[in-house]
């Protein structure tokens, strides 16, 4: 696959994993006292056991799985509330499968689905914009989960859907913004990062410059890096030769995707139809400030929140997240999957307890699944 | 996050709704290419692109992707020398 | 012709007349079953051989769309059950094909079939001797679901089973991967995907065959099925309790198939196969049953893959092609597309 | 108790680990099928007898609702197969058993239906050695869909068949006619009738070895399912190129069975039944063959109801309690009920 | 089963056979100048073949089958007009098993049901109305068919209905009455029966006096009779007592369930209902006048053909019956099922030409499977 | 025309919808006795009825079904009597 394949060379790999090396020992980074860099994307969690990066570099390097994967922090009640619209006959619930597997408080979309509720998994939210064209008589309702990567996708369908006025679509909006959180982490008084690895896709839309306070308020490097495994060391290799140098800055390795200053249209359809929310929970990590989207008042029609009177247009129901999940703590890199006392006992992908366990982005699910550990087998 | 992968663009098939015909590996889709589009979409065609939930997302800079495989590689060579060297020194120190 | 709907109505499932007619003209026509009986009865000089053992299969097959590319549910119902008898050591012998039918099926669709699977029951050296018709209602299944049962003969002291594979003994795969569960996902008209692909459903009782002839001390084969390949490993890692290592970078996989699993997040190694088989031999057989394989066309595409070792007993491990290793565990519910 | 799930879904037919903990915990469980493989092996020394013949059979049961009074859909599928093996003069041994399970069926309800097929094949003297489930999504099947197939073996020399059915035959059946069709008729909601009846089913096997030891000349048998009696007489009369005459008084009948056929207008003698069947041995044996029939609790009520006969080839009728007679004919299509 | 059984005793009959033997003589009938007899009712044509009563008789009584049997008289053109309005999203079509297999020009509704429509079988109409009850989202149809038996049945139906302000149930009407069709057969110059066998379930909600004009005006003789085999031989005897004795009067065998006036409430509820159509088309016999009934304005609301304007409510497709098909002179007496070109060649019950073929009360169709005549074998 | 069965009516199910259930040989089912009600439901129980599609059309009159059995038995004697005769009178005239 062009643009892809090239960048899982081997042998370019090799150059990397030497420099790297040097600049390690450079910097004096050991297994005992290793440089704490965050990789914030879920995306790059997956690449780095997909490709057993972790096991290949330095062993001074140690990666901290961040929380950046929109399905790790959907907390329990968002869940139920899919599952409560889901289950009014008129309602075709529809959503991305990654988000089939999480456990709300009794059912997943999965089980409920089994238990009779009419939900489909689409591709595109402009799939479910067509189903409903195609049903007049009912209720296409699309759950929109992700970060500003996926952000412009749900806002142009809905764009498109308000041109065409559609009447039986609306969005059940959970998207969220990465910044917030990192800030919340940067804020945390035993934060032991040392450097961050940015989240392509979500620069590709909004440019590099949001992270600029990283560096410029926290002193801490960030270089927006690709999916591929040498996309992932070559930004390692930058955040290492910055902290070499005493640098922070915010960097690009990703610039045949990302553009300095995001894309336009799709910065345009995000302010067109969102408004930031005061605050948001996250699975884990509580409420973050202004760190959610919702739909504006001119898109009240298409809000499935305002139509079914739920989220946080309803009266949110208190749902406690699982006993004993450590999720929140693993997603802050305060703790290894493996530590968890339910890793690989009451949570496993058959039966999870956190999202981190069923997300295929997921520190514990990748742990698990590539065999980072399997403690408790 | 959030997959992303690279597809060419090798029809329009819509102009009215920004549609087009994306090409991965020979697999095809209809995708949306209203953030991509800046001229007429026919230009589009033959570019590769950025594809995501069905949306090209951005436009892939080939001379970008370029640039960054030749660093790659520059760096790669750099190690080879530098390995070479070190044999060499080994071999003059003597070692295997 | 005394059948004249262009439809199956429930009358073609109430016992009476028109059951009849439609159990003929359509299936017994073509199938041409031994007697008139509701049973087949058969003999067979091979099951009597002292030391020979009967083997017994079924599988009940629900594939939507119903025909695809590079076959229909007919195919896949005769050509997988015979797949099952063949890895066993089996020599195929008989199938029973059992049908249940929706109501407003199309008879032409029914007609082309069973028209598949006798013309791959033919070539794959099989006959199909009894079998069974049921109507349902409008709604109550999914078009045409297919059982189908099928009977062998393993010839004296031939014993293969997942449980014999030994440390060092070499897996082989008979051809590209992931080709029928590529083609069902593009097929499918809700992920609005489209390509070349298509399945590799193929019966391989006569590859088989040539195998078990060119590498007598064979241990086992496993036909890919549900789960993919990664699930046959773990299935015969675990009942060998002995480790298998494969190498990325031998895997035979397609191009539009690996781009098919990257947009839509799925692993190569989980998707379905109908026509492909991994099989475990000594080392001092592999080259012989690999040049077996080759000599047919169903097993044009077969390569090593990887082999048996004493080591991490029950897990499959894989060397990636970035030099790294990763486990290949079962699949744990079904492989869901993804965007993130 | 690696399978926590209430419900099945998808997950359970993706071909990963919660399909095999399906399998595992409900089915091989409670079948215990031989081996690990995927196909049974089998030996019996009855199939190596010279003349002996195996016997080959299958069936799909599609019966709603699942469960009803006098059974569920496993205890039909053991025994309809194991039937169709024994009427044929077949000894059953082994059948298979194939699932096609909607998402959201209950696991408790799968366990019941199994916990019932284990019962009824251990009752009847056979094994279920191999099987499959598959999952379909929600509406796509009806609950759950059972196949299954079975193989027996017929010793040397036996010989029946529909078409060996010759004037002055009696004609004997084993019990109470169309107590399972007026049981499913009754247990349905759509007709808002409630009855006592029960479903007549049962196996069959011990029944007819002991009819066949009664009385060795017997000519045919066959199993009373879809299209009733009338069915069975017709495919009778037309194979053994004979008449068929039956006799309206002696036709075992429940007054509840007969109420229900006068509320829908429905002939019993087009009632299914799935422990009944109608057996035609040589005059001199009837009195045997009854008797063995009723030394056994499901030929209790075992009668003869008619005989073959020389005229109207290919016809079967009866002499009915009002003195007249009128032909049997096969039903048409399925029988509706009526108002008129 | 009581009140049925004892009546078909066939030590009973014995008196009876003999009795009508004994004035069959008397009155000279002969097998070839025999007495006609028509029972006009489907009802009691099944019994004569299920009891072989045609063969037990004195060869000189001739029955011939009349036209009272809803589903032989149903014109394909009802038929299409069902297929339209169940062929709609919207509608689940309810009806009486009988109607499944009654050719239209295209389909039956067993056909029809196969290729998508969504139709199911009731026993009652209260059945339909559970399902109206269940399904306030779609519109339940029922298929009102029958003559003065059924008629009530449906009037209390719809009263239900509108008392429970149900505004998804309709009913195509296509009820008939009795007495018109045959003072149209006794007006056709060929006639040539000698007396009637009335139908016992009709005179059960009429009474036995609306065939008063038969023997009044047309001197011929009527009893009403039961369906068991010894109410019709009591019947046939009845008639024949008449004709030795030269009278013609209305005579009720039935009395156990026939009260001489008919039944006040059933009565009531189709004036309440119900009015004459001006005329009605039968199938094979053409338009009678006065023979149907419609609903009345003040039920419009439950009256299909207004709400789908089908029917006599909209522009009513001319539909030519099958070629060949001899129905309406089997209906009328003038021809046996088997002299028909088209009975066993191009209609059998597995593809019907003629509805007197599928019905179970049809003389084509009780020719066929009681054996009366298999000449087309 | 028009199937009708006898039925008894063994309980009274809902009086306000006047549904009762009805008992043929056993198997049961609510039917609607609106048209045979007349006074209290209640007293309809035990009462046979011709039920068809569902309603209770009209009450069975016990005495009326007595009466045509009785005529039809008394037709069978006369007819045997005559037969008796008959075959007396052949006797005596020497016939078999
Ligand atoms: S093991 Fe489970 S509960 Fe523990 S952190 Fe991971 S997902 Fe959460
Ligand atoms: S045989 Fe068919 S076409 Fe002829 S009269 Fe009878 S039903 Fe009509
Ligand atoms: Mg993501
Ligand atoms: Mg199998
Ligand atoms: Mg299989
Ligand atoms: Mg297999
Ligand atoms: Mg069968
Ligand atoms: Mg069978
Ligand atoms: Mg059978
Ligand atoms: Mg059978
Ligand atoms: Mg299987
Ligand atoms: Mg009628």
């Amino acid at each position: 696959m062009k643009f892809a394949s090239e960048f899982r060379d081997p042998a370019l790999a090799k150059g990397l994993l030497a420099e790297i090396a040097k600049l390690a020992e450079q910097i004096g980074a050991t297994r005992e006292k290793p440089v704490h860099i965050m990789e914030i994307c879920g995306g790059h969690t997956h690449s780095i056991f997909r490709y057993g990066l972790d096991k290949l570099i330095h062993e001074g390097i140690e990666f901290i799985h961040g929380p950046g994967c929109p399905v790790c922090v959907l907390p329990r009640a968002r869940v139920d509330e899919c599952i409560e619209m889901a289950e009014r006959p008129e309602v075709i619930f529809t959503t991305f499968g990654d988000a089939m597997r999480v456990p709300g408080s009794k059912l997943s979309l999965l089980q409920a689905k089994a238990a009779g509720a009419d939900i489909r998994m689409v591709y595109s939210p402009l799939d479910a914009l067509e189903l409903a064209r195609r049903n007049p008589g009912r209720e296409v309702v699309f759950f929109g989960l992700g970060f500003e990567t996926t952000t412009p996708s749900t806002a142009l369908a809905i764009q498109q859907a308000a041109r065409e006025g559609l009447t039986n679509f609306s969005v059940f909006c959970n998207h969220i913004t990465v910044p917030e959180p990192i800030k919340a982490l940067l804020d945390d008084p035993y934060m032991m990062l040392d450097g961050f690895i940015g989240p392509g896709h979500v620069s590709m839309v909004i440019g590099i410059h949001p992270y600029d306070f990283i560096a410029q308020d926290y002193g801490k490097p960030l270089v927006v890096a690709g999916f591929e495994p040498t996309d992932l060391l070559q930004s390692v290799l930058m955040v290492l030769r910055q902290i070499a140098e005493g640098r922070a800055a915010v960097e690009n390795q990703y610039a045949r995707v990302v553009p300095e200053h995001g894309n336009k249209v799709s910065l345009a359809a995000i302010a067109d139809v969102y408004e930031r929310r005061p605050s948001f929970e996250w699975r884990g990590l509580g409420e973050i400030d202004a760190s959610g989207l919702r739909i504006r008042p001119a898109y009240r029609a298409y809000d499935a929140e305002e139509k079914f009177g739920i989220g946080y247009a309803g009266k949110r129901a208190e749902v406690e997240e699982a006993e004993g999940c450590a999720c929140g703590a693993v997603m802050t890199g305060r703790m290894k999957p493996v530590a968890c006392p339910q890793f690989g006992k009451g949570c496993t992908p058959e039966m999870p307890l956190g999202a981190l366990m069923v997300s295929s982005e997921g520190a514990c699910a990748a742990y698990w699944q590539y065999g980072g550990a399997r403690a408790a087998e | 996050m959030c997959l992303g992968i690279p597809g060419q663009i090798v029809a329009i098939t819509d102009a009215g709704r920004m549609m087009a015909l994306a090409d991965v590996s020979g697999v095809k889709r209809e995708v949306n290419v209203a953030c991509v589009a800046e001229g007429p979409l026919e230009a589009l065609v033959g570019h590769w692109a950025l594809i995501h939930v069905g949306f090209a997302m951005s436009l892939i800079d080939e001379d970008e992707a370029a640039r960054t495989l030749e660093a790659l590689r520059d760096l790669g060579e750099a190690q080879e020398t530098l390995a070479q060297m070190a044999e060499g020194a080994a071999a003059l120190e003597g070692r295997a | 012709m005394a059948l004249r709907d262009e439809r199956v109505t429930l009358a073609h499932g109430g016992g009476g007349k028109a059951m009849r007619d439609l159990i003929e003209e359509v299936f017994t026509a073509v199938f041409q079953p031994p007697g008139m009986e509701d049973q087949a009865r058969l003999t067979e000089a091979a099951l009597a051989e002292p030391g020979a053992r009967l083997a017994f299969t079924t599988d009940s097959y629900v594939v939507t769309p119903i025909e695809f590319p590079g076959g229909d549910i007919g195919k896949i119902a005769v050509c997988g059950t015979v797949n099952d008898l063949a890895v066993g050591g089996a020599r195929p012998l008989w199938l029973s094909a059992a049908f249940i039918i929706e109501e407003g099926t199309e008879i032409a669709l029914l007609r082309r079939i069973v028209a598949t699977m006798a013309r791959e029951a033919e070539a794959a050296g099989v006959r199909i001797v009894t079998g069974d018709t049921k109507v349902v209602g409008r709604g109550a299944c999914d078009g045409v679901f297919v059982t189908t049962a099928g009977v062998g003969v393993i010839p004296p002291g031939r014993e293969m089973a997942a449980g014999l594979v030994q440390p060092g003994d070499v897996a082989i795969v008979n051809g590209v991967l992931g080709d029928h569960g590529a083609t069902i996902l593009a097929t499918r008209g809700d992920l609005a995907l489209s390509s070349d692909i298509e399945s590799d459903c193929a019966a391989l009782g006569h590859l088989m065959a040539g195998v078990m002839a060119a590498a007598p001390g064979i241990r086992a084969a496993r036909d890919l099925t549900r789960g993919g390949l990664a699930s046959a490993l773990n299935e015969i890692a675990q009942a060998a309790g002995c480790g298998i290592v494969i190498d990325e970078t031998a895997l035979p996989l397609r191009a539009e198939v690996v781009g098919l699993c990257e947009i839509l997040g799925l692993d190569p190694l989980y998707l379905a196969n109908e026509g492909r088989l991994v099989t475990f031999v000594p080392e001092a057989e592999a080259a012989a049953a690999l040049a077996a394989m080759r000599a047919r066309p169903e097993g044009a595409g077969a390569c090593v893959i990887g082999r048996a070792v004493a080591d991490h007993a029950g897990q499959v491990r894989m060397r990636t092609a970035f030099g790294g290793a990763r486990i290949v565990d079962m699949l744990v519910g079904e492989q869901l597309p993804r965007i993130c």
